[in-house]
C-alpha cells in the first residue's frame, strides 16, 4: 500500500526546541496520528493524504542553515521523501528555499517570521503556510489603539538578531501610524540567549516609558518576566508581546496580570470555537497534558493544508498519488480551514498565507492555576496583511493602504 | 551620579555569577591544561540540579530558604561527584595528549552532556523561582533591585577569597602549584598527583554548577543554556589571564561593567562588548591581565 | 625487614622508551649506606634507570626491588614515603615557590617526618640555602638550583638519594662544597647513588663504581 | 627517494577522485563537496597548526570570502565557479594579510582565542548589518562554469564536486609541497621553540604570518565553496562554532594527510547525518560518542588507518631522507 | 683594530639580584676568552645581553663598533654571532639532522623558500656532515626528544656553528658532556671555526678545559669582573680560588 512519506524539521534541541520545535513535533505527530486513523473531523476525515498512510521521517533543525541545506538534500534525494514541511528559523526558511526550488520538490514552510522569503524571490515550489510576521506587529497596535492604551513614550527590549530586528522595525513603524506623537525611549538589544536581565531591567525603568513593547520568546522571554516583575517594571509600563502566547503555561502566575500578548495567530486560548479547534486543542491536550500553543497550530494548518492539496490533485488525476507539479498547482492559492481560523494563499502569487489573529490580556486564575486571557480581540487577516505585491514594512509606512478592518 | 551608580550595581550583579563560572574554568586549565568546553554544560547542569530540588522542597510546602540550602547542597554533592567520575572515568585516558585534543574531548562531553539533560529534565522550561523572592527588594538608586541578586555578589567575592587564599596561603595551594608545574617530579616527591587531578577537576566543576544553581532562580532552564556561558567564561578568563584567581576576578568585573554601561549607554554596540574589551586587553597584555612567572628557559 | 639484604637491588633491567632499548638488562646491587656513583657516556642509559626506579618508566623486563619489596607493584608517589629522594637532572623547581618551599614540597606530603628537623638538617649540611630560603626558585641561577634540588632531595630521602648528575653545571668552588656535603653524610645510613658523566668530582667520595655503556652493564668494580 | 608519493601521483589521484563522483549517488555528492570544502579550510587549519598556533577563528576568513563572492556575485551578476573561487581565496588571503601580522607575536590560546575574537566581532557587525539580511543572511544564485550553466541538478552537483574536488586537491599538492619546503621545516621549528629559530636569524612571525596567509586562503576558497553548494550565506559563517567544528576536523583527521582531512570531514558528517535522520533526539550524543571513539582508539587520527606510524616509517628510510611524511597525499 | 665585543659599564638587575654590575670588557678579534665564576655570577646575562635577548639597564654594548642597543636576538644572530645555551634549545619534536637544517636555512636567509624541500641543496649533506663531526651520524634521524641530555647539548654546540660565526658564544659547552667527550667537543668547535679565526667567549666551569683552551679568562662575581687575563694568572688569584675554582685546582 502506497504511502506518503513527509520530512519534518523541527527544533528537538538547541534554544527553540521548548517553546516552537517540541510543541510543533507534538502537534505534527498527533495530527499525522489522527489522520492515519481516519479520525479527525471534517473535512479532513479521510485516511492520511487521500487514503495514503503519512509516513513522518522527523529531522532536528538545530545547527545552522548550512546543516538545513545538506538535510534538505538528504531528506530529498536519499530518503526520497515525497514533500517537506517544517521550519520554524527565518535563516533556515531563506537557506532551504531556493534548494527545494532547484530540486523540484515540495517544500511547506510551516513558521519562520521573515517577510523576505517571497518579496525577494520568486519560487513554484515553495510555499508558507502561515502569515509572516508583520501581522504580529500590525495586530498589536491595531489593538492597543482599539483597547486606548495609552502610549506617548515606548520602550522596547528585542533579541539582537533578524526576529528581533524586524520586529522592532515593524513595530516602532506601525506605532507611528497609529500612535503619530509616540517617542522611542529606550530601545535595547540584547544579545539572543542572554537569559539574565538585570541591566537592561534597571535601563528600563530609569526610563519608565508608557509601553515596553518585546518580541522576545522562549526562554528569554521567561527570564525577563521573572526578573523584571520583582523590580517593578510591569507597573510602571505597559507590557506588550508580540508572541508570548508559548510562556504562559510554564510561567503561570508569575506572569504579571494585564500584559497584553499575542499568539502570532488566533491560536489556544484565543481561538475561535470550532469542532476542528475543539479537536486539536482536546485531543493535543490530552496526549501532551498542556494545551496547544502557537507551534502546534502552526504545523497543524501545514499538513492539513497539504493534506487538503494532496486530495484536490488526486481528485483531478484520477486517484493516482500527485507529483510534485500537481501539487504545487493545486497548492498555489488554496484555502483551507484549520483549528485556527482560515488559511488563504492569497500573497506571493498564492505561495504565502494570509490568516486572522488575535490578541489579549492575560488574568492569572487560581483555580484553574492557570493564565486565562480576557480582553480578546480577532482582527480579520485582511486587516493585518498587506494586499498582493505590496512589500510588508512599505505598506506599514505607506499607512497600510487597502487594510479591510471588519 | 544615580546613574553611575545604576551602572557599577548591575555590573557587580552580572560579574558575580559570570565570576564563579570563569573561576573554575581558570581553575582547571591552571591545573589540568585543559581548557573545558563542557564548563556550561556543567552550568547548566548545576541549574537543572537546582530546580528539580526546588521544585522537590517546595511540594512539600518546605519555606524557599530550605529550598535554597538544598539546592546549593544537592548541586554541591552530585556536581563534585560528576566531576570526579568524569575526570577518572574519561578525561584521565586523554593525559598527555596535545591540548587540542583535549579540548576536542571535552566538546564530546559537551555534545553527550547537552542530550543527556534533554534526557532527563526534557525540554520543557523548568524554574526553581522560590529562592529568588528570599532576600526580598531593595530600592536603591531611584531603582528596585532583587536582594537575591545583590546577595549574590558577596557570596561570589566570598568563593573568590576563599579559593585565592586556599591556592596561595596553604601548603594544599603550594602543592597544586607544584603538580601545575612539573608532573612528574611531584609525584616524585610523593605528591598523589592523581588526586590533585581529580580534586581540581571536581572543584571546576562544582564551581561551574553552582553558578547554575546561583543563577537558576532568575531564569529559566531549557536547552542550548550552556552554549553562551561557555564563551563569556573562556573571555573573562583570558583577559584575566590562564590560571589566575585574581585574573577571572578582575576579568569578570571589567567584563559586567563593560556590558552595564553599554546597555545603558550604547545599547547596540552590547553584542561587540565583550570581544572588544578582549581583544583591548590582550592587544597590551598578550598574555592577559594576571600572568603566571614561567621558569626561566635559558 | 632483612637488614643484611642490599637496599636497593636491580635485576636485569629492560626499558623501552618509543620500542626503543634504552636499558638492555641493566643489573645492579647497592648495600646500605653505600656511596655508589654511575658512570656512563651520553645517552648510556643513566637518566633511564633513575626515571625507571623512580617509575616512570614501565620496565619490559626485570625488577626493580627496594629493601626487598618489589617497586613494580607500588604506586609512582609511594617512593617518597620510602625515604628515596630524587634529584633529576634538570632540577624541576617549582618557580613561584620560594626556595625553602620547595624543599619543604616532598615533606608538606609526607606525614612521617617530623619537618622541622628535615628542614634544619638541611640547612645544616647546606648552609647556602640558608641565605636564598625567602627567595623564589624563579630567580636562582642555574647552579643554585641544583643545590636547591639536591637540598630538597635530602629533605626527603631518609634511606637513600637518587642524584642524577648534580655536578653539572656547578663551579669548582661550590661542587667541591657539595662533595663534602655527600661525604658528611657517610655513616648516616643513607645510601647514594648518583650518576656522572665526568668523574672529577668525586673520586674521594665514591665506594663502588658501576659504569653504564649502552643500557648494559659494562664492569662492576 | 621515498617521500610520501610524488606529485604526479597525487595530481592522478585528483583526477581519479574527481571521476568517483560520477559513479556516487546525487545526494553524496553535495555531501562530498561539502566535504571536500571543509577538508581545504581544515587543511588551512593543518597548515597554521605546524607553526604551533591553532586558530579558533577560521570562520573570520569562511565568511570574508562567503560574503565577498556573495556580494560580487549578486552586484555583478558574476557566475563562475572557478571565478568565484578565485574571488573568495582572495578575499581571506587579504584579510589575512592584515590580521597576519598583527596576530603572529600571539601564541596558544591567547592566539586562539584572539582569532575567536576576530571572527565574533565579524560575526556582530554580519548581524548588525540589516543590508546584508542580518542573522538571516542572504541567497546568491546558481553558479555556472565557463559560461556552462547547468539546470540538470546532477550535472550541477557533479560540477560543484568537480571543482571543489579538484581545488582541494590542488590545495594539498600545494600543502604537501609547503610541508617539505624550508619553510615547512622552519615552521615545525617555530612551533616547538621559537627562541631559538629568532636566534638562528630566522623571524618567527613571519613565518607565522605566512602560514596564517596561506591558511586564510584556503579559508576563503572554503567560503566560496560553501556558499556555492548551499546558494545561501548568514553570519553564521563566522560564528564560534563553525570555526570550532573546522578544528575538530583537522584533529579528527590527525595532520598526516590531505585525504585524511577529507575522510575526516566525510564521516563527521556522514555521522552526523544520520544519526540526525535515525536518532533525531540524541544525535548530538551520537556525535559526542563518534568523537570520543575516535580520538581514543586512532589517537593519531583518522589518517593512521592507512597513512602509518610516522616514526617507524622513519626508520624504514632513516638513512636516505629526513622526510616529513606528514604531507603525504594519501 | 675595532675589538668584535666591547662592553662598556653594562649593568643588569633583577630585583634585588644585581647580575651585572658596571661591567666592561674588550674582546679582540681571534681570542678564546673563558668565563667562569659562581653560580649566579652573571655569566648566562652576560651572554644573554650580549645577543640582544635581555636589555642592559644601563651601558652599552657594541659588535665590531657596531651598538646592539636595541637590536633582537634574531638581528643580533644577523650580524654573524652565534650562541649555544646552557640548558639546549632545540626543537624537541625533529630529528637531529631537521634542526640542523633548519639552522642551515637560517643562514643568510631572510626569506624562506616555499618550494625549496628541505633536504636539497645540500643542506642535508651538510647537516649530516656537521652531526658526523661530533660522532653523532646515528643520530640523525632521530627525534631529539629520545636523545640523552648529553647529546642535546652538543646538538646545541652543533646549531651554533652552523653559521660559521665571526663571533661564538658558548655558555658551558661541556657540562652534562662525559668525560671521553668535552676535550673531542672542543676540538671540534675550535676546528669548526678556525678557518675563520673566529672569536670564541665560553663560559666554563671545567678548569681543565679552561686552562687548555683560553687565551684569556675573565672570573665574574656577583656581577662584577673579579679578574681578567691570562689564564694562569687568573686561576691562580685567591679571590678567584675562594669565590669560583676552589682549594684544590
Ligand atoms: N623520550 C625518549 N624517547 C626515546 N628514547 C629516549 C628517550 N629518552 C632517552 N632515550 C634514549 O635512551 C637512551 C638513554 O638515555 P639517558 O637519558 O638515560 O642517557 P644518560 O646516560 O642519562 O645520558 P646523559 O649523560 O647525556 O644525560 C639514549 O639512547 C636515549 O636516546
Ligand atoms: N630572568 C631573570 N629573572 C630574575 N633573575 C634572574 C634572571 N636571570 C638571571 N637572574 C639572576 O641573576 C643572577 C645571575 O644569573 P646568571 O644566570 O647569569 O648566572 P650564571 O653566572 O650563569 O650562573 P650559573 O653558572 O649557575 O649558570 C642570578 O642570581 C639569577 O638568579
Ligand atoms: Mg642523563
Ligand atoms: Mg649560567
Amino acid at each position: 500500500q502506497e504511502t506518503f512519506k513527509l520530512g519534518i524539521v523541527t527544533f528537538l534541541s538547541g534554544p527553540a526546541a521548548d517553546s516552537f520545535g517540541v510543541p510543533a513535533r507534538n502537534g505534527g505527530q498527533f495530527v499525522i496520528d489522527q489522520l492515519n486513523k481516519g479520525a479527525a473531523p471534517a473535512p479532513y476525515q479521510k485516511v492520511g493524504f487521500g487514503g495514503m498512510k503519512i509516513e513522518p521521517v522527523i529531522i532536528d533543525e538545530n545547527g545552522g542553515a548550512t546543516k538545513q541545506v545538506q538535510e534538505l538534500r538528504n531528506l530529498y534525494q536519499r530518503d526520497n521523501v515525497d514533500a517537506v514541511l517544517g521550519y520554524i528559523s527565518s535563516g533556515d526558511c531563506l537557506a532551504v528555499a531556493p534548494i527545494a526550488e532547484e530540486l523540484k520538490k515540495l517544500l511547506v514552510l510551516m513558521d519562520c517570521g521573515t517577510p523576505r522569503i517571497f518579496e525577494e524571490a520568486k519560487y513554484n515550489y515553495v510555499f508558507r503556510t502561515a502569515s509572516h510576521a508583520t501581522m504580529d506587529n500590525v495586530g498589536l497596535v491595531r489593538y492597543m489603539k482599539a483597547k486606548n492604551v495609552k502610549m506617548d513614550t515606548l520602550s522596547a527590549i528585542n533579541q539582537d538578531y533578524a526576529w528581533g530586528q524586524d520586529s522592532r522595525a515593524d513595530f516602532v513603524a506601525a506605532a507611528q501610524q497609529l500612535y503619530p506623537n509616540v517617542k522611542l525611549a529606550t530601545d535595547l538589544l540584547p544579545k539572543f540567549g542572554a537569559g539574565q536581565y538585570g541591566t537592561e531591567i534597571s535601563a528600563l525603568v530609569g526610563a519608565g516609558s508608557d509601553v515596553v513593547y518585546s518580541s522576545l520568546w522562549g526562554g528569554d522571554l521567561q527570564a525577563f518576566v521573572l526578573q523584571s516583575a520583582p523590580r517593578g517594571l510591569p507597573k510602571r509600563s505597559q507590557l506588550v508581546f508580540s508572541a508570548a502566547d508559548h510562556v504562559l503555561p510554564p510561567l503561570g502566575d508569575k506572569m504579571p496580570d494585564g500584559t497584553i500578548i499575542g499568539a502570532r495567530g488566533a491560536y489556544g486560548l484565543m481561538s475561535q470555537k470550532s469542532p476542528l479547534n475543539d479537536w486539536l486543542f482536546k485531543g493535543y491536550e490530552a496526549v501532551n497534558g498542556v494545551y496547544p500553543v502557537q507551534a502546534a497550530y502552526r504545523i497543524t494548518q501545514s499538513i492539513l493544508g497539504l493534506k487538503a492539496a494532496v486530495e484536490k490533485a488526486m481528485a483531478k488525476n484520477g486517484g493516482k498519488k500527485p507529483s510534485s507539479d500537481e501539487l504545487v498547482a493545486a497548492m498555489t492559492g488554496l484555502e483551507w480551514q484549520s483549528p485556527g481560523g482560515l488559511i488563504q494563499m492569497k500573497l506571493a502569487d498564492g505561495h504565502q498565507a494570509i490568516q486572522s489573529i488575535a490578541f489579549s490580556r492575560t488574568k492569572y486564575n487560581p483555580e484553574l492555576k492557570r493564565v486565562d486571557l480576557v480582553d480578546i480581540l480577532h482582527f480579520p487577516a485582511e486587516c493585518v496583511n498587506p494586499p498582493p505585491g505590496v512589500k510588508s514594512l512599505d505598506w506599514i509606512k505607506g499607512g497600510m493602504q487597502g487594510a479591510k478592518c471588519n | 551620579m544615580n546613574f553611575f551608580l545604576t551602572i557599577v550595581v548591575d555590573g557587580l550583579i552580572q560579574a558575580s555569577w559570570l565570576f564563579i563560572v570563569a573561576l573554575g574554568m581558570t581553575l582547571v586549565f591552571g591545573v589540568l591544561k585543559i581548557l573545558n568546553i563542557a564548563h556550561g554544560s556543567f552550568y547548566a547542569l548545576g541549574a537543572y540540579i537546582a530546580a528539580t530540588a526546588v521544585t522537590m522542597v517546595a511540594a512539600h510546602s518546605l519555606p524557599p530558604s530550605v529550598g535554597f540550602v538544598a539546592m546549593l547542597v544537592s548541586v554541591a554533592l552530585i556536581a563534585s561527584a560528576v566531576g570526579f567520575l568524569l575526570e577518572r572515568g574519561l578525561l584521565k585516558m586523554f593525559y598527555g595528549r596535545d591540548e587540542v585534543v583535549l579540548l576536542l574531548v571535552t566538546y564530546a562531553v559537551f555534545l553527550i552532556l547537552e542530550d543527556v539533560t534533554k534526557l532527563i529534565w526534557g525540554v520543557n522550561p523548568i524554574y526553581a523561582t522560590q529562592p529568588y523572592e528570599l532576600f526580598g527588594n531593595v530600592a536603591f538608586a531611584g531603582l528596585y533591585y532583587v536582594g537575591y541578586d545583590l546577595v549574590l555578589i558577596p557570596i561570589s567575592a566570598a568563593i573568590g577569597l576563599a579559593v585565592w587564599f586556599g591556592l596561595n596561603r596553604t601548603v594544599t595551594g603550594k602543592i597544586v602549584l607544584a603538580v601545575i608545574h612539573n608532573e612528574e617530579m611531584s609525584v616524585s616527591m610523593g605528591v598523589r598527583v592523581n588526586r590533585v587531578y581529580a580534586v581540581a577537576f571536581a572543584f571546576g566543576v562544582l564551581l561551574a554548577a553552582l553558578a547554575g544553581a546561583l543563577t537558576a532562580p532568575k531564569i529559566s532552564m531549557q536547552p542550548g543554556l550552556s552554549s553562551d556561558v561557555i564563551i563569556l567564561s573562556f573571555a573573562i578568563v583570558v583577559i584575566g589571564g590562564l590560571g589566575s584567581v585574581e585574573g577571572a576576578a578582575v576579568g569578570a568585573v571589567l567584563v559586567g561593567l563593560a556590558r552595564a554601561a553599554s546597555v545603558h549607554l550604547m545599547p547596540q554596540a552590547e553584542l561587540f562588548m565583550i570581544y572588544l574589551i578582549m581583544t583591548g586587553v590582550l592587544m597590551f597584555r598578550p598574555e592577559g591581565l594576571f600572568t603566571r612567572e614561567t621558569a626561566r628557559r635559558i | 625487614m632483612n637488614a643484611a639484604g642490599p637496599l636497593l637491588e636491580i635485576d636485569n633491567l629492560v626499558v623501552e622508551i618509543q620500542s626503543m632499548p634504552a636499558l638492555r638488562g641493566f643489573t645492579m646491587k647497592v648495600t646500605r649506606g653505600a656511596m655508589v656513583s654511575l658512570v656512563g657516556r651520553n645517552g648510556a642509559g643513566k637518566t633511564t634507570l633513575m626515571r625507571s626506579i623512580m617509575g616512570h618508566l614501565k620496565p619490559a623486563q626485570g625488577t626493580v626491588r627496594f629493601e626487598g619489596t618489589d617497586l613494580a607493584a607500588r604506586p609512582r608517589h609511594a617512593r617518597a614515603a620510602l625515604g628515596i629522594g630524587y634529584m633529576p637532572e634538570d632540577r624541576c623547581l617549582v618557580p613561584q615557590l620560594t626556595v625553602e618551599e620547595n624543599i619543604l614540597l616532598p615533606l608538606w606530603v609526607a606525614e612521617h617526618l617530623d619537618r622541622k628537623a628535615r628542614l634544619d638538617f638541611v640547612y645544616e649540611v647546606i648552609g647556602e640555602l640558608t641565605e636564598m630560603r625567602h627567595r623564589k626558585a624563579l630567580l636562582l641561577s642555574g647552579g643554585q638550583q641544583k643545590l636547591v634540588a639536591l637540598g630538597r632531595a635530602l629533605a626527603i630521602g631518609t634511606k637513600c638519594l637518587l642524584l642524577d648528575e648534580p655536578f653539572e653545571g656547578i663551579a669548582p668552588a661550590l661542587s667541591e662544597r657539595l662533595s663534602e656535603v655527600l661525604a658528611s653524610l657517610r655513616g648516616k645510613d643513607l645510601t647514594l647513588l648518583m650518576s656522572q658523566s665526568d668523574m672529577n668530582h668525586s673520586r674521594g667520595l665514591i665506594d663502588v663504581e658501576f659504569t653504564i655503556e649502552r643500557g648494559a652493564n659494562l664492569a662492576t668494580a | 627517494m621515498k617521500q610520501g608519493l610524488h606529485p604526479l601521483t597525487m595530481i592522478a589521484l585528483v583526477a581519479a577522485a574527481t571521476l568517483f563522483g560520477r559513479a556516487l549517488p546525487t545526494w553524496t555528492l553535495s555531501l562530498a563537496t561539502i566535504a571536500a570544502s571543509n577538508a581545504l579550510i581544515a587543511l588551512g587549519i593543518v597548515v597554521l597548526a605546524r607553526t604551533g598556533n591553532v586558530s579558533f577563528g577560521q570562520g573570520l576568513f569562511f565568511a570574508a570570502g562567503g560574503y565577498g563572492v556573495a556580494l560580487i556575485a549578486n552586484a555583478w551578476g558574476l557566475t563562475d565557479a572557478v571565478a568565484q573561487v578565485i574571488i573568495g581565496a582572495v578575499c581571506g588571503g587579504l584579510l589575512g594579510l592584515v590580521i597576519g601580522p598583527l596576530i603572529a607575536r600571539y601564541s596558544g590560546i591567547f592566539f586562539g582565542m584572539l582569532t575567536l575574537a576576530l571572527s565574533m566581532v565579524l560575526y556582530g557587525a554580519l548581524v548588525k548589518t540589516t543590508a546584508l539580511g542580518g542573522s538571516d543572511g542572504f541567497n546568491v544564485g546558481r553558479p555556472s562554469l565557463f559560461g556552462m550553466v547547468f539546470t540538470d541538478t546532477r550535472e550541477a552537483d557533479f560540477m560543484l564536486y568537480a571543482v571543489s574536488v579538484v581545488t582541494t586537491g590542488f590545495a594539498g599538492i600545494a600543502a604537501t609541497i609547503l610541508f617539505r619546503s624550508e619553510l615547512g621545516l622552519a615552521s615545525l621549528a617555530v612551533r616547538e621553540n621559537n627562541l631559538r629559530v629568532e636566534y638562528l636569524g630566522i623571524s618567527a612571525n613571519r613565518v607565522i604570518t605566512i602560514n596564517f596567509v596561506i591558511a586564510a586562503v584556503f579559508a576563503g576558497a572554503s567560503g566560496a565553496f560553501a556558499l556555492m553548494a548551499q546558494r545561501h550565506i548568514d553570519p553564521q559563517f563566522a560564528y564560534w562554532t563553525t570555526s570550532g567544528e573546522f578544528v575538530f576536523v583537522a584533529v579528527l583527521a590527525g595532520y598526516q594527510s590531505v585525504a585524511a582531512v577529507f575522510v575526516a570531514s566525510m564521516a563527521l558528517e556522514l555521522v552526523r547525518s544520520f544519526s540526525n535522520l535515525y536518532l533525531p533526539n540524541t544525535w548530538q550524543l551520537v556525535l559526542g560518542v563518534f568523537l570520543l571513539c575516535v580520538i581514543l582508539f586512532l589517537p593519531r587520527g583518522i589518517g593512521s588507518l592507512w597513512v602509518g606510524n610516522r616514526r617507524q616509517k622513519r626508520r624504514a628510510t632513516a638513512a636516505t631522507s629526513i622526510a616529513t611524511e606528514e604531507g603525504a597525499a594519501s | 683594530m675595532i675589538p668584535v665585543l666591547s662592553v662598556r659599564g653594562v649593568e643588569k638587575r633583577f630585583g634585588a639580584v644585581v647580575a651585572a654590575d658596571a661591567l666592561s670588557l674588550d674582546i679582540p678579534a681571534g681570542q678564546r676568552v673563558s668565563l667562569i665564576g659562581a653560580n649566579g655570577a652573571g655569566k648566562t646575562t652576560f651572554v644573554n645581553m650580549v645577543t640582544g635577548y635581555l636589555k642592559p639597564d644601563a651601558g652599552s654594548i657594541a659588535i665590531e663598533g657596531m651598538d646592539i642597543g636595541r637590536r633582537s636576538p634574531r638581528n643580533v644572530a644577523r650580524l654573524g654571532i652565534s650562541r649555544s645555551f646552557q640548558i639546549p634549545q632545540l626543537f624537541i619534536e625533529l630529528t637531529a639532522a631537521e634542526n640542523l637544517a633548519v639552522a642551515i636555512s637560517g643562514v643568510g636567509a631572510h626569506s624562506l623558500s616555499f618550494f625549496s624541500p628541505a633536504e636539497a641543496h645540500g643542506r642535508h649533506d651538510k647537516a649530516l656532515e656537521l652531526l658526523g663531526r661530533f660522532g653523532l651520524t646515528e643520530m640523525a634521524d632521530r627525534p631529539i626528544s629520545e636523545l640523552a641530555g648529553g647529546v642535546r647539548k652538543l646538538i646545541d654546540i652543533a646549531m651554533a656553528l652552523v653559521r660559521r660565526p665571526k663571533l661564538l658564544l658558548l655558555d658551558e659547552p661541556t657540562s652534562g658532556v662525559s668525560a671521553e667527550e668535552k676535550f673531542a667537543t672542543m676540538d671540534r668547535v675550535i676546528h669548526a671555526v678556525a678557518p675563520d679565526a673566529s672569536t670564541i667567549v665560553f663560559v666554563e666551569h671545567d678548569m681543565e678545559i679552561v686552562s687548555r683552551y683560553a687565551d684569556r679568562v675573565v672570573a665574574f662575581y656577583q656581577g662584577r669582573i673579579l679578574a681578567d687575563g691570562d689564564p694562569q694568572d687568573v686561576l691562580k688569584d685567591p679571590e678567584v680560588r675562594r669565590y669560583v675554582t676552589g682549594g684544590s685546582q
